[in-house]
């Protein structure tokens, strides 16, 4: 089965021809949106099939399957394929970018069913599936960086889907030009890979680690990460993710949640036996994932935003999956990668739906006339929305526990997994470092169910708040309601996956401490264990359960006062009080770190001013100047001799005796 | 009979002096215009045809007890003389109609002018030489005043006159000083002197003037820019064509006959004068707002490039510099003919930059005539002003001259400016006031398309020219001698 | 005896003079006799050098140097004529519309 | 098939004499459009039966015999992989040029298509000469017609721009005649028995090598012309100029065919004669090919004007070329070639679009657009393809030329300095940021304009010569291989005997007889003892 | 005598010169250019060339002195406009640069002596005669003859068409 892999990528790339080419040519089939939803979704779940498929043939200890399909790029010494990788890892990501990217396609089309662009919106989506498929499929980089790069030209699309506001498209193009930023790395990476081994193959390059210098090793390292966290928006280039919930919900959830962000973990996790080569890059990895973990779950709490809020804890789950990397534990990240998919995807849509619910009360009330202006992300107008819209509740409030790490949701799993690795990591090399990071892992962990729940809270619980905040907004309950089936039946099976998810990666120790047998229990581990090299857990079992008991205490305390907090319509009273407990600091973390402000200030505007004040002024004026200078000067020593022409006949003989003299003295002497 | 093979050898100059005496008689019976200038056409064709004929088959030789050469070089000059005469009549008829000054008395004189360049290109003499230029000169100073009652006319022919005769004197005087050191005019017999006494180089410097004077190199070219822009403009484009090709075909076979010994020193004081003749003549055309004027300087600019090719002195040098001749009379008598033709439209100030003002459109076959040749001007390729400058730089760089042919590349790329600055007139900007133009006469302008064709056609394909020139110096031993 | 650089010698001298004339008068008759001088002024070498070496062509170019002369002069004299009957002057420093 | 080609080239010149005869503008369009089809379709059969096994062997040629008597000037013409490709894109933008200017063009039509056919002629020469020469004449042949495109269609300021652009480019190939002529002297003396020759095949070979000396400046002379004509930093302020004043036709033709005259002159001429030169030359030049990139880049982003935007984009996407070229290894060179291509296709599409906006809106300023994506989808797409294959994404084609190029200069041993590729990647983000902000500023956003609301979709003509332009952009996008297989061969070939040609010259070389700015320059005797070293293991 | 007769002549020619060149009256300055024309034609009897010293009185003195003075009659000139009583600095110029070339030219023909073998020193007494010169003139000559006639046809055209009075356009 393996050897239909192609399919898998080819299937989304004529969905997206169809419904593009479709759509654009002609005007009936842009009205044909049930058809074109449905092929749409169908050309992702034949592939999710296909992988599916393909999953259940294999063993954990399956040999890698490539299939080559023929030669891309060739010239000299450089030769690449467009060969697609079946092994443990790709498939898992393949599973999910399908599963996931089935079920968003199906809930967008519920969620997009009055937009006039709908037949591009689905072109796009199928773009990205087919461009994220070339990313975890490729069998070497540069089919990798080929879907690297078309993920983000489909995120920018997707971003700045609603291109006629401009702060949409200059989201849309912020996501690009810092996707390109780390892609600058990414290629530079690829040189130095190429130069030391010759060739771009991840089996070439794996096998033949040992032809790179410690030196390489760590710039490789280095330079991917940071390609990494381009994509994957960590610190310092994350800032665009925010900005990118200007696209609509359903490319939040599949795009900036569930696959496309990962896949700066996708690939550290497939170069994972190099990075462990080189501690110091590791290092570098940890702690950039542990300082955006913390700084982005900072930002969250202060948030009104409903999808600022989702998206700033994408940031932060991000960092702890890179923590999880840096800490050696590149399962871990996996898993963590697998859970959030579900669980993030499950809040996304479900903030979709509740967006989805507000647009429409905002529709109804222009319907009836009523000039009301709100926006309907702030979760400060909602409240109560639990008993309008009992599915999104529930499934919300699923994920929510999932995210927030409490026991037997699978981001509990997930999340304790990353927990003790970054702990393990501290009893080797940098351990101090390593375990301050675990401290702020933890004080993540315990901010990720705070803020979870108060953004659940605040939404769900209390009262409808919109009525007592906008004028002319009264009654206006009466026109929240449920979303379609489309868009609930997605949310309840993400919100399953959600809750079960976890389970296939329960840590051997739950069930070996009781039994002192080698068992396995941890599906995901030894599935993966072949791909990547992990570092081993040298904790004890006393360890190990204190470091879950951690986990546990802290995220019941995060829930508890969570609930204190937020519930009944306390929030906004909370959140004073944070503000004033915490100051000057609750301002920097609600003005983000000021780190759009500061890219603007150090590098942007001294850019722009540069080329337009200096550059541009340097190519008219000097360069360009030099060589109008060049002419004026001909010019002008044209217009001085020609004043020699006096016009009279002495002054002519005399230039002519000045001749003889010049010529008999040239002859003569 | 000797004399009479000689006769038939200088057949193009025996027609056209007859030509000259008959069109004077009829003048003199005071016979129609229109019919002295066909009988002038029917004479110059008739030199035409034999020049043609000599110019393929004449046998190389001297006639009339050496005082003239005959074939090569000599049917060379001969022909482009007679070619751009034939050309400058058929122009000049309808200009001077135009402008209002048709004296018959033109048509002599032109035939005089072309009588005395034959016999300066074809000189095998210094007093041949001498008598030549002073044919053609004098016929000159009367061409270039006839529009009598007009300053600019007279004035230009002053400033000619008293110029050229201050330049006979050098002239005269340099071939008393080579008579004097070699005990005879004949330039064979000049070219077998070797010993080099003062007075020989004194001669030699001193005839070098005379021809600087009379191709009108800097620093002796002062009286160009002004008699070319006061003379009727299809006299300065005869003027500037055949006078300057007989001029320089005689100075080539002195050079080459006469001189050989004098090379080393001649290389140098040439590649000064090219340089400082290229250099000058471009820089200024550049600042200048009258057409003719400007073409004027151009035509000192092209004798800069002739002279790099004289400085290398070499057997293509002396090549390239006969094609370049042939090129430019076919340019330059075009581009000429159609600003004389704008002109004619107007008055004689009509040569203004600012009234060619879209002029292009108006008549888009002058147009395109003027553009074709200021483009070959220009010096680009595929005119024959291109084969013609690359022929010459090549020799010059043949002959290790590099750093001249640098200067004069770049000169020729300043060139480029003020060729094209008449274009952007033509085409790139609108008139600013309602200008009409006549239809140009079938004759006038069928002749201009020849004109142009042959351009084109030398540019293409040169091959057939080039290896008919070269074969006049093959095996002649003319390398520079140390 | 006198040698023929004495000869040579009043030659030069008296050209010179003829291009002094030239250079420094402004009557444009005067500098056609200047131009005259000139000439006659290269006559006398080439008659020296003629009588010297024995060879009668030196002075056969004299004599075709008269006709010019003589021809020069006809033309010469037509055109201060012609521009008399325009300027209403013979100084040739006031005739300069043509010039730069 | 020697007479095919010869029929390629000259094919449009019979539309010249057509158009004398006609009258009608109508007809002049449609026999301009049928002759450069035609001349697509005659030179089809050239690049089917090319035997890209043996691309270093010049194929179709013709040979005559001395054009111009004393310098035996040859006519020769015939494609080999180097030339193969830029003479096909030059066949097939033929008719898209014609078609983007059909109702573009309303003065002087018949003047406009002869100038097009001659512009058409002059290319395909150049491409195709294999003597120098003749090379030079096309060379120079193609400034005319694109002086007069410049100058009568253009825009506002189009006298300026088309002097400067004529005269700029003029002097630079003349320096380059000088140097041709030397060469020819110099060669004929060593390899032809004294006789003059400049036919490539010959100044190529292994048999004729010049000195270090001569190298120098003939090198210096001969990439004066071409660093003029790509254009590299600092010679590119006629590009801006020129590109902005074009009409559309032009501008696609000047971007797409005579732009790379430099950089085909570069890799065919300064490679095989000057290899020595090249060599030592090589990391300046890509410090100023890398110079260009970025500054282009910088300058392009603040640029109002969208067609000056895009100019100064190939002054930065042509740095990547020379970049390429100069690394002297195969990927890096063959990078360069499709490079060439891809930037002809590119930015050809992209001069093409913003020329269909023009026709629309008459202007060209990124402030008086805005929004227009939802007037006018069918545009929106094409331009956002052009877009992104100007910025090198991935699958299409850009991304093959720039992805080689850098791996070439990363790799390579002339530069033996990474940090030049490393610079040039930044271009990469750069063209990021200035391609879309423009286009964002043009496509996104609120409509602004009460004008820019009823603009008329593309049309069908416009779609159609569009289509087949990023038919090629993606066709080489994914499969490069199909493009890059005709110039493999012959690029190693040539890089392999420069490379055997500069040693050998190296060794003939007496470092005492050097000036010693030569000694210097050449690094003569460390380089000397490293040879001798190897041939001594 | 010989030196005592040459002495005078070139006293008498350089004399005449100079004061022709610096002659206030335009008449006066030709009648020194007779006198000057007269004392070359001297020279020439001293160096034995009869037949051009003749020729030198009749054309020259005779012809083209007349010429002269019948147009500055005709134009009036012989109240010259300016005097050379400044000097000024073109003038001063010229004068240098004139010098300039005089000793050049000094210096060309002072080192004349003992170039040619046969120059015996002095005139030699036969050459000059007019047989000598016609038998050369209408043989060797014959061409250079033939054309000094077309060119002082030319020079009687040319004068004609320059100094005539009425304007004979026809126009057609």
């Amino acid at each position: 089965m393996a050897e239909y892999v192609w399919l898998i990528v080819l299937i989304p790339l004529i969905g997206f021809l169809i419904n593009g080419i479709g759509g654009l040519s002609s005007e009936a089939y842009r009205k044909q949106k049930t058809l074109i939803g449905t092929i749409a979704t169908i050309s992702v779940f034949i592939p999710f099939l296909i992988a599916l498929q393909i999953f259940f043939g294999m063993g954990a200890d399956s040999e890698p399957y490539v299939a080559r399909l023929f030669t891309w790029i060739e010239a000299g010494s450089f030769s690449s394929e467009v060969a697609y990788r079946v092994d443990q890892l790709s498939i898992i990501m393949a599973l999910v970018v399908t599963g996931v990217g089935a079920l968003i396609h199906l809930y967008s089309m519920g969620y997009m069913k009055d937009d006039e662009g709908y037949w591009k919106f689905f072109a796009y989506l199928n773009l990205f599936i087919f461009a994220m498929l070339n990313l975890v499929l490729g069998n070497n980089l540069i089919l990798l960086f080929l879907g690297w790069e078309g993920v983000g030209v489909c995120s920018y699309l997707l971003i700045g889907y609603w291109y006629g506001d401009m702060a949409k498209s200059d989201a849309a193009k912020k996501a690009f030009v810092f996707n390109r930023v780390g892609d600058f790395a990414f290629l530079v990476a690829m040189f130095l890979v190429f130069r030391a081994v010759g060739s771009l193959d991840f089996d070439i390059i794996l096998n033949n680690l040992s032809a790179f210098t410690p030196e390489i090793t760590f710039w490789v390292a280095v330079l991917m990460f940071i390609g990494a966290t381009g994509k994957s928006a960590q610190i310092p280039l994350f800032v665009w993710l925010p900005d990118a919930m200007a696209g609509p919900t359903p490319v939040s959830a599949l795009i900036h949640a569930a696959t496309m962000v990962t896949s700066g973990i996708y690939l550290i996790s497939r170069f994972s036996s190099m990075y462990v080569l080189t501690p110091e890059a590791m290092l570098i990895v940890a702690i950039i994932g542990g300082l955006t973990a913390i700084v982005a779950a900072t930002i969250a709490i202060t948030q009104y935003d409903i999808k600022k809020v989702l998206a700033y804890s994408t940031v932060s789950q991000l960092g702890f999956m890179f923590l999880a990397l840096g800490s050696g534990g590149f399962i871990a990240a996996m898993f963590h990668v697998v859970t959030h998919a579900f669980f993030k995807a499950c809040l996304f849509l479900g903030s979709g739906s509740v967006i989805h619910a507000m647009h429409h009360v905002e529709h109804e009330l222009e319907h009836e006339g009523k000039d009301v202006h709100f926006d309907p992300q702030d979760m400060r107008y909602m409240g109560g929305l639990k008993k309008y819209m009992p599915s999104t509740y529930w499934t919300f409030l699923l994920s929510t526990f999932a995210i927030a790490g409490i026991p037997v949701f699978s981001g509990f799993f997930s999340k304790d997994e990353i927990l003790a690795f970054v702990f393990n990591a501290g009893m080797g090399e940098y351990s101090y470092i390593y375990f301050a990071l675990w401290g702020m892992a933890v004080l993540t962990a315990f901010l990720t169910a705070y803020y979870m729940f108060r953004l659940t809270l605040t939404t769900f619980h209390g009262t409808f708040k919109l009525p007592s905040k906008v004028k002319g907004a009264e009654d206006s309950e009466k026109y929240l309601h449920e979303s379609p089936s489309t868009m609930t039946i997605p949310l309840w099976i993400l919100g399953g996956l959600a809750v079960i998810g976890g389970f296939m990666g329960v840590p051997d120790f739950f069930v070996t401490t009781f039994t002192s047998s080698d068992i396995k229990i941890n599906w995901l581990h030894a599935w993966l264990d072949g791909v990547t090299s992990d570092s081993a857990l040298v904790l004890s079992y006393g360890t190990k359960w204190i470091l879950v008991a951690i986990a546990i205490l802290i995220a019941v305390f995060a829930t508890v006062l969570a609930y204190r907090n937020y519930d009944n319509d306390k929030g906004e009273a909370s959140d004073a009080a944070l503000e004033k407990r915490f100051g000057s600091l609750y301002q920097v973390w609600s003005d983000k770190y000021k780190i759009d402000e500061i890219y603007d200030a150090s590098i942007i505007q001294p850019t722009f001013k540069l080329s337009d004040r200096v550059l541009a002024v340097f190519d008219m004026k000097i360069v360009d100047g030099f060589v109008n200078a060049v002419g004026g000067t001909v010019r002008f020593f044209g217009s001085l001799l020609r004043f020699v022409q006096t016009g009279v006949v002495q002054t002519y003989a005399l230039v002519f005796i000045i001749g003889v003299i010049l010529v008999l003295s040239l002859i003569i002497f | 009979m000797e004399i009479l093979n000689d006769l038939l050898n200088y057949l193009p100059a025996a027609i056209v002096a007859v030509g000259g005496l008959v069109v004077m008689m009829m003048d003199g019976y005071k016979a129609k215009s229109r019919l002295i200038y066909q009988t002038t056409m029917f004479f110059l064709a008739g030199a035409l045809v034999i020049a043609t004929y000599d110019l393929l088959y004449q046998e190389v030789g001297t006639l009339f007890s050496d005082m003239a050469a005959s074939g090569s070089t000599a049917a060379f000059g001969t022909f482009i003389v007679v070619f751009g005469t034939f050309f400058t009549v058929i122009l000049t008829h309808d200009y001077l109609i135009g402008v209002k000054h048709n004296y018959p008395q033109v048509y002599p004189l032109l035939m005089f002018c072309t009588v005395g360049m034959i016999v300066l290109a074809t000189a095998n003499d210094l007093v041949t030489v001498f008598i030549g230029l002073e044919t053609m000169s004098i016929s000159l100073y009367a061409l270039a005043g006839i529009i009598r009652d007009k300053q600019l006319g007279v004035e230009s022919a002053l400033k000619y006159f008293i110029l050229g005769a201050f330049s006979t004197g050098f002239f005269l005087y340099g071939i008393a000083l080579l008579y004097g050191a070699t005990g005879s005019t004949n330039l064979s017999e000049i070219g077998a002197y070797t010993d080099g006494s003062m007075i020989y180089w004194g001669g030699v410097s001193m005839l070098l003037v005379a021809f600087f004077f009379k191709i009108s190199a800097v620093p002796f070219h002062m009286w160009t820019p002004d008699v070319y822009t006061g003379s009727p403009t299809t006299i300065t484009a005869y003027m500037s064509t055949a006078s300057k090709t007989a001029a320089i075909v005689a100075l080539v076979l002195i050079l080459e006959r006469a001189l050989p010994y004098a090379a080393d020193q001649i290389t140098s004081t040439m590649a000064i004068i090219a340089i400082m003749t290229m250099v000058l003549g471009n820089t200024v055309a550049m600042v200048q707002d009258n057409v003719k004027r400007m073409l004027a300087y151009s035509s000192i600019a092209h004798v800069g490039y002739l002279l790099v090719g004289l400085a290398a002195g070499t057997d293509l040098g002396f090549t390239a510099v006969l094609y370049y001749l042939l090129a430019y009379s076919l340019m330059n008598i075009g581009a000429f003919g159609v600003v004389a033709y704008y002109e004619k439209n107007h008055d004689v100030h009509f040569n203004n930059i600012e009234s060619y003002a879209g002029l292009g459109y108006k008549q888009p076959l002058m147009g395109i005539l003027l553009s074709v040749f200021l483009l070959s001007l220009a010096g680009i390729p595929p005119l024959a002003g291109f084969i013609g400058k690359y022929l010459v730089f090549a020799a010059a760089v043949e002959a290790g001259l590099i750093n001249l042919v640098i200067i004069g590349v770049l000169a020729s790329a300043a060139s480029a400016y003020f060729y094209l600055r008449v274009m952007v007139y033509l085409y790139f900007k609108e008139s600013k006031e309602p200008v009409k133009l006549m239809k140009p006469l079938r004759v006038y302008s069928f002749s201009l398309v020849v004109l142009a064709v042959l351009t084109l056609y030398f540019g293409i394909l040169p091959a057939g020219i080039t290896e008919l020139i070269a074969s006049y110096f093959s095996g002649n031993g003319l390398a520079i001698v140390p | 005896m006198i040698g023929i650089e004495w000869y040579l010698g009043v030659s030069a001298v008296l050209f010179i003079i003829g291009v002094i004339g030239v250079l420094t008068r402004g009557n444009a008759i005067i500098i056609f006799m200047c131009v005259e001088l000139m000439l006659s002024a290269v006559n006398i070498t080439l008659v020296a050098f003629s009588s010297f070496m024995g060879d009668v062509h030196g002075m056969i170019l004299v004599f075709f140097v008269l006709c010019v002369a003589a021809a020069e002069a006809c033309v010469g004299l037509a055109i201060i004529i012609a521009i008399f009957r325009n300027n209403i002057t013979a100084d040739i420093n006031k005739i300069n519309l043509l010039r730069w | 098939m020697e007479t095919l080609l010869n029929i390629t080239i000259y094919l449009p010149l019979l539309a010249l004499v057509a158009f004398m005869f006609v009258k009608n503008d109508n007809a002049i369009r449609w026999i301009a459009l049928i002759v450069t089809s035609l001349t697509f379709a005659v030179s089809l059969p050239l690049i089917f039966n090319f035997d890209s096994a043996n691309s270093h062997i010049a194929q179709y040629v013709t040979e005559s015999g001395p054009l111009l008597f004393g310098l035996d000037v040859n006519y020769i013409v015939g494609l080999d992989g180097l030339s193969l490709l830029l003479f096909m894109l030059t066949t097939f933008l033929g008719p898209i040029v014609v078609l983007s200017a059909w109702t573009s063009v309303k003065k002087h039509v018949g003047a406009f298509f002869a100038m097009l056919m001659l512009l058409q002629t002059g290319s395909l020469g150049v491409f195709a000469s294999l003597d120098l020469i003749l090379f030079y004449i096309f060379f120079e042949l193609t400034l005319i017609p694109m002086y007069f495109l410049i100058g009568i269609w253009g825009g506002a300021d189009r006298i300026a721009a088309t002097i400067k652009f004529f005269i700029y480019t003029l002097v630079g190939s003349l320096i380059m005649l000088v140097a041709l002529v030397y060469v020819g002297f110099d060669a004929g003396n060593a390899v032809n028995d004294g006789v003059f020759i400049t036919d490539w095949r010959v100044l190529s070979g292994p048999e004729y090598q010049i000195g270090l000396v001569e190298q120098t400046w003939l090198f210096l002379a001969f990439s004066l012309a071409f660093f003029i004509k790509v254009p590299l930093f600092p010679f590119h302020t006629w590009l801006p100029y020129a590109h902005t004043e074009a009409p559309t036709a032009g501008s696609v033709v000047l971007a797409a065919v005579m732009l790379k005259m430099g950089t085909y002159g570069l890799i065919r001429f300064c490679l095989p004669m000057f290899p020595n030169a090249m060599v030592e030359f090589a990391p300046y030049v890509a410090l100023l090919a890398v110079i260009g990139i970025i500054y282009g880049a910088l300058v392009a982003m603040v640029q109002k004007d969208v067609k000056k935007l895009v100019a100064y984009s190939s002054v930065s996407h042509l740095g990547f070329v020379v970049l390429g070229l100069f690394a002297l290894n195969t990927i890096g060179v063959q990078g360069a070639i499709i490079q060439m291509i891809n930037h002809g296709l590119s930015t050809g599409a992209l001069f093409l679009i913003v020329g269909m906006i023009y026709d629309r809106r008459h202007t060209r300023q990124i402030s008086d657009f805005g929004g227009l994506a939802g007037v006018i989808p069918v545009f929106a797409v094409f331009f956002m393809i052009a877009t992104f294959s100007s910025i090198g994404l991935p699958g299409l084609n850009g991304f093959v030329g720039e992805f080689l190029i850098l791996m070439g200069a990363f790799t390579s041993e002339t530069l033996d300095n990474i940090w030049f590729a490393i610079f040039g990647t930044t271009g990469v983000i750069l063209a990021a940021v200035y391609m879309l902000w423009m286009f964002q500023r043009v496509m996104f956003g609120p409509i602004k304009h009460e004008e820019n609301k009823n603009i008329k979709d593309l049309n069908a003509r416009e779609i159609g010569l569009l289509v087949p332009v990023m038919i090629f952009i993606v066709w080489i996008g994914i499969r490069p291989t199909h493009f890059t297989q005709f110039s493999e061969h012959q690029v190693n070939v040539l890089l392999e005997e420069a490379a055997q040609k500069k040693n050998e010259i190296l060794m003939s070389t007496n470092p005492a007889e050097l000036p010693s700015w030569a000694n210097k320059l050449y690094k003569v005797e460390i380089n000397l003892a490293e040879l001798k070293g190897d041939n001594n293991e | 005598m010989e030196t005592f007769f040459f002495v005078f002549i070139s006293t008498l020619a350089i004399g005449t010169a100079l004061a022709m060149v610096i002659s206030k009256n335009t008449v006066n300055s030709a009648l020194f250019m007779v006198l000057h024309m007269l004392s070359v034609a001297g020279f020439y009897t001293l160096l034995n060339a009869q037949f051009l010293a003749v020729i030198q009185i009749l054309v020259y003195a005779g012809a083209i002195m007349v010429l002269f003075l019948f147009v500055i009659m005709l134009l009036n000139l012989d109240e010259d406009e300016k005097v050379v009583s400044k000097i000024d600095f073109k003038q001063l110029i010229s004068f240098t640069l004139a010098l300039v070339v005089l000793a050049q030219l000094l210096y060309i023909t002072g080192n004349y002596a003992g170039v040619l073998p046969e120059l015996t020193g002095e005139p030699i007494a036969a050459v000059g005669t007019v047989e000598a010169i016609g038998d050369e003139l209408f043989t060797t000559f014959l061409l250079p003859f033939e054309v000094t006639a077309i060119l002082l046809t030319a020079a009687v055209v040319g004068a004609m068409l320059l100094a005539q009075k009425t304007s004979n356009v026809i126009d057609e």
